[in-house]
């Protein structure tokens, strides 16, 4: 078992749903985004998911896609990026830190350099372009103990799901609806597709999209491993910096407790 | 193409998986349609009857007889409804949507070409269209933007990154995300992911198809070499495909800009600043930097500035099956010149591309040596930066004088 | 056609004496090109690989199932090389002025599609040429003016009378009255002295033989009326001529403009503001006051505001061959929006008086019967004035975007 | 033989040659257009062309053209006109007017009516768009004996020319080049021309476009019977009005005495 799945496991006995947080390494600097993390690893987020940006991030909002931009335009270089994330991470062991990112960034970085590099402090790998029939691109990362995860959608058929069940480790990445990140979602329809999926699996399920406030996450509870938050925390940094950030996070987080 | 839309090591599906259903069923439906003669039939009619093809292959006696070595010819797409190859490919897609019963396309568009032939067919076989184009494109492209709410579309500014084509594909990749139930992603050239490449090539090669039955009369014989502009590839793939394994050289001309430095050209190959990469849901050679992140392009012609390439052509090039040449933007303000004044015909300034390979190289040829070039679009619609490039005074005292009426009436 | 050139009471020819021998040149060279196979090959190929042709006919299934009431189809002669059916009239005289051994050619324009045509078709015949336009119709149509200088011809700005159309056409034949010896004059339609009317429309039959032959595969028949529009005639003429003694009902469409006062339209029938007369070199209905002083006209089409009209029309008027209606701004535009929205095709202003009669009369008529529209250009040539008319803000803003940003560069 | 061509024939064994001097009427009013052809009257020429102005006016060049839109924005009739040329005419019995125009104006008045109207004041009329073909328009003419003036042109062929030599009655109008009226003329080239017409013809040989100096008159002496000035005479006045017209005027009579 990987060390990610391990570790959500772990937490899971204690907690009815883990929180894990989005960032984008370099916006709005490289310097702002690293406090950001730091203080969302202070503040105990679960899991930190690292985007790092991307030119054409095609999954991706409004919100995420400018915020892509601008980090862009603070140069962000894939290794320090990971160097970086290290510096952070080594200090706060209790939390797990995830990477997400487009394909082309990753493969012109290459998947064996990636597995060298991002070992031990990325413990998994979120690629949304990449599809299941191309999953040896990452076949690199399993050596370094760096899961790939993979994404589920509610209308998959049930040999592409099986796939994505055989192939998966570490976490499950279920997207709530169709469309890009930072609309609003009916979570209640969610459910019965996630428990639907539980069944048929071990692996911790993710949840993402569309989650920006507590009742979101409540209502997953019994449901999901893991509500995964991203717009709502940048839109609350956008709105008026850290501090409403942090807020954002407590309010969200008390639902995880 | 393999079964995975692969050419080589190029093509493929890259989207994020919540389209992967939609791109499955366009798949078969396109497979299913061009295995269907009826399909391939109102395809053929629609060309014919609403865009006017076959179009002609034009002599240019004086333009040969001028450079003084190889006769040139021009495959006129520029003659087709809208005023361009585009029309092809909205007219496949189009009728490919109505089969699957969608009821909305949407399209991007960077100078709004493919953007008004998406409008132009949505009115004509009654879809609801939007058409998502960089905000950046809109202000420097209003006309055409004009044209497409005359005919009913809905265009959706982008604001996201440069605000160009590359960003309009992404965004209208995220409707698409959202809306594929009742929506057709109708992608303009042959890029994106399987099967669009194959697809827009497919609906394309009646270019190249048309050129083989008409060279014989027209030229005597089959041609020696045949140029084709590239932005995405789209004209290309059409009229080179069908020539394929054929002794008839075929020539890319890429958008050689303004120089060889990083974001003053739109050259896929023959740069070191492009390499294999994957990005908007497809591989290829992209323009891209150290990071992977992809790169500015520029051209005078919007059409051709546009940071990938056709997977197919990739293969291609790779496969010495096809040879990729430049022309920088003051070559192509000459052969645009050129070709008017000495053959009376204006053609878009994409195509001037593949004009100015034509006449830098067929001085270099025999006289019995024979050129098509295909002249993917008229040049009307490029007035403005024309008039901008050759700085016509008269020009803006005219625009300012319509202003001073508009402002009065 | 006489041999005096008449038609019934009109035609002839009335040109100062200096011109004669000149016209009976013209008259013998054209009548025994037309005698000649091999001039009628030549510019039947030119029709063909220069311009395109045959056009298509096309249905318009929607257009017709929103007026519930006869089915409608359209001759495409926008998609002729040029965008217009002038194309055809040029080509034909561009190569008679070649086989009578002319150096240049003169025309007259108004809004400046046959302005561009004739350079167009010199460049390609390598003739030079030069273009009478209205200094006044400079001004609101410059970007014609353009596109003839970038084809190499010469505008020559006539600053007398109104500064418009009927000035340029006097100009043109001062001009010829002294350069006849090296000189063609390309007249745009079917008016003039002997032998243009007759040498115009003949070469513009071109269009309505494509329409008998066409019919009976896309129509099932021929069909029961033909509308186009009437400025000078000549697509009036080249769709009506062939149609002749048949029982397919013929309709003319003049420029019904804002009303029906003196200087606000440019309707030579159905108004007694026009009568009989003699000028610009023949005879026909002329819009005139009572001292026979040809009056001013309006329209929103700048290609239907003429003061004459082809005495071959008028002839048939007479004789109850031809029937003539008009069709108002106001309805022209909504003629020109309807079709773009309901078929995806941009017609021109001229030729969307057609599409307005055909629109206001098929509601009326059973599904069973069949109309064929002329149209006879696009309509992206009406950039200027569609935006002017709908009062379309943004263009407006982008237009001033572009003069600052050239004001900088 | 018509009244104006017994005129011309009586002046002319007196007079080497003869001036024809051109007016249009109701330039640039129509008060000051009559003025100018009464000062003309006044000053002696020999024969008054009156130009009654039309839109259209194919045969002129740019400074009679011009004029002619002036005219017509005073809205001249062409009635008034034979009216205020009678009423003049009759006050300067030793010269003769002739009326000039093109087909239109002429046709809309009605020819019949024309002949009511015009004689006895006009002696002859011009029509330059009106070819030798349709000479029955101008039948009518002939009872009030009002001269139809027929234009003839270098390049003329033999049969056309004899055609109307035969029709014509008065004078003829020589034209001295191609092009329109205004421009340069080389006039050693069209004596020899003129030579032959007069043998072929007894019908007066008037000549004209392109004569502004007495040197263009003095060299037509002997080869044509009356010098025609048009635009000459306008390009005075429109110069310095009318003092400069009647010098201008002057400087050419001294060149017929
Ligand atoms: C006239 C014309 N030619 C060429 C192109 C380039 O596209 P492609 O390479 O797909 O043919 C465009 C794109 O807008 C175009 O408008
Ligand atoms: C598109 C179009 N249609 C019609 C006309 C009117 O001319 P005609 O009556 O000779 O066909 C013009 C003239 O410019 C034109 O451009």
């Amino acid at each position: 078992m990987s060390t990610l799945q391990t570790y959500i496991k772990t937490q899971r006995e204690s907690r009815p749903i883990l929180l894990m947080t989005h960032v984008i390494y370099g916006y709005p600097t490289i310097k702002d985004s690293l406090e950001i993390m730091e203080t969302l690893l202070r503040e105990g987020t679960d899991i930190l998911e690292v985007q790092f940006p991307f030119s054409d991030p095609v999954a991706d909002g409004p919100t995420i896609t400018n915020a892509c931009h601008v980090a862009l335009e603070n140069a962000p270089t894939l290794r320090q990026c990971l160097a970086d994330i290290n510096a952070l991470a080594t200090r706060y062991p209790d939390s797990k830190v995830v990477l997400m990112s487009y394909l082309n960034p990753m493969l012109q970085f290459g998947f064996e350099a990636l597995a060298d590099t991002a070992a031990p402090a990325i413990s998994g790998l979120i690629i949304p372009d990449l599809p299941i029939e191309q999953a040896s691109f990452v076949e690199p990362l399993k050596a370094a103990d760096i899961a790939p995860i993979w994404l589920t959608i509610p209308q998959m058929d049930s040999a592409r799901l099986a796939q994505t069940l055989s192939a998966a480790s570490g976490m499950l990445y279920c997207v709530s609806r169709s469309g890009v990140t930072g609309g609003a979602t009916a979570f209640d329809a969610v459910t019965d597709n996630l428990d639907t999926l539980k069944q048929q699996t071990s692996v911790p399920l993710g949840v993402g999209f569309g989650i920006s406030k507590p009742e979101h996450i409540t209502a997953l509870i019994g449901h999901a491993d893991i509500a995964i938050v991203g717009s709502a925390l940048l839109n609350a940094y956008n709105e008026a910096g850290l501090t409403q950030l942090v807020t954002r996070f407590k309010s969200l987080q008390t639902a995880t407790r | 193409m393999s079964d995975e839309g692969r050419f080589g090591q190029y093509g493929g599906s890259f989207i994020p998986e919540i389209l992967f259903n939609s791109q499955q069923d366009l798949l078969s439906a396109y497979r299913e349609a061009m295995a269907d003669p009826e399909f391939k039939a109102e395809m053929l009619a629609q060309m014919q009857q609403y865009s006017g093809r076959p179009t002609p292959l034009t002599p240019c006696p004086n333009l040969s007889q001028q450079l003084g070595g190889a006769q040139i010819y021009l495959k006129r797409e520029d003659l087709n409804h809208s005023g361009a190859h585009k029309m092809n490919n909205v007219i496949g897609q189009g009728l490919l949507a109505k089969r699957m019963g969608k009821k909305r396309v949407i399209a991007e568009t960077g100078a709004g070409q493919h953007g008004v032939a998406s409008a132009l067919v949505s009115a004509r076989l009654g879809l609801e269209c939007t058409v998502y184009m960089g905000a950046h494109d809109i202000e420097r492209q209003y006309p055409n933007v004009f044209w497409m709410k005359q005919l009913g579309a809905t265009v959706v500014p982008v604001t996201t990154g440069a605000a160009t084509l590359k960003d309009a594909l992404d965004e209208a990749m995220r409707d698409w995300s959202s809306s594929f139930n009742d929506t057709h992603y109708l992608i303009g050239t042959s890029c994106g992911c399987a099967p669009y490449p194959e697809m827009v090539a497919g609906f394309q090669s009646i270019i190249g198809e048309e050129v083989l039955s008409q060279a014989p009369e027209v030229l005597g014989r089959q041609p020696d070499k045949i140029y084709a502009c590239v932005g995405g590839g789209s004209n290309a793939c059409g009229i080179f495909l069908p020539y394929k394994g054929t002794t008839t050289e075929l020539v890319g001309v890429e958008a050689g800009g303004i120089g060889d430095g990083v974001g003053e050209h739109a050259m896929r190959f023959n740069t070191d600043q492009a390499r294999f990469g994957i990005a908007q849901g497809y591989a290829t050679e992209f323009l891209q930097d150290e990071q992977g992140q992809l790169l500015p392009t520029q051209s005078i012609s919007a059409g051709l500035d546009y940071v990938g390439v056709s997977p197919i052509l990739a293969d291609m090039v790779k496969r010495n099956e096809l040879r990729m040449t430049a022309a920088r933007d003051e070559a192509v303000l000459d052969a645009f010149k050129r070709l008017a004044t000495t053959e009376g015909i204006i053609a878009a300034l994409e195509s001037s591309h593949a004009v100015a390979a034509a006449i830098a190289e067929a001085p270099k040829l025999s006289r019995d040596e024979k050129l098509v070039v295909n002249l993917s679009g008229r040049g009307d619609k490029d007035l403005f930066n024309i008039a901008s490039a050759l700085k016509d005074a008269p020009f803006n005292d005219f625009l300012a004088d319509y202003l001073a009426r508009e402002k009065q009436a």
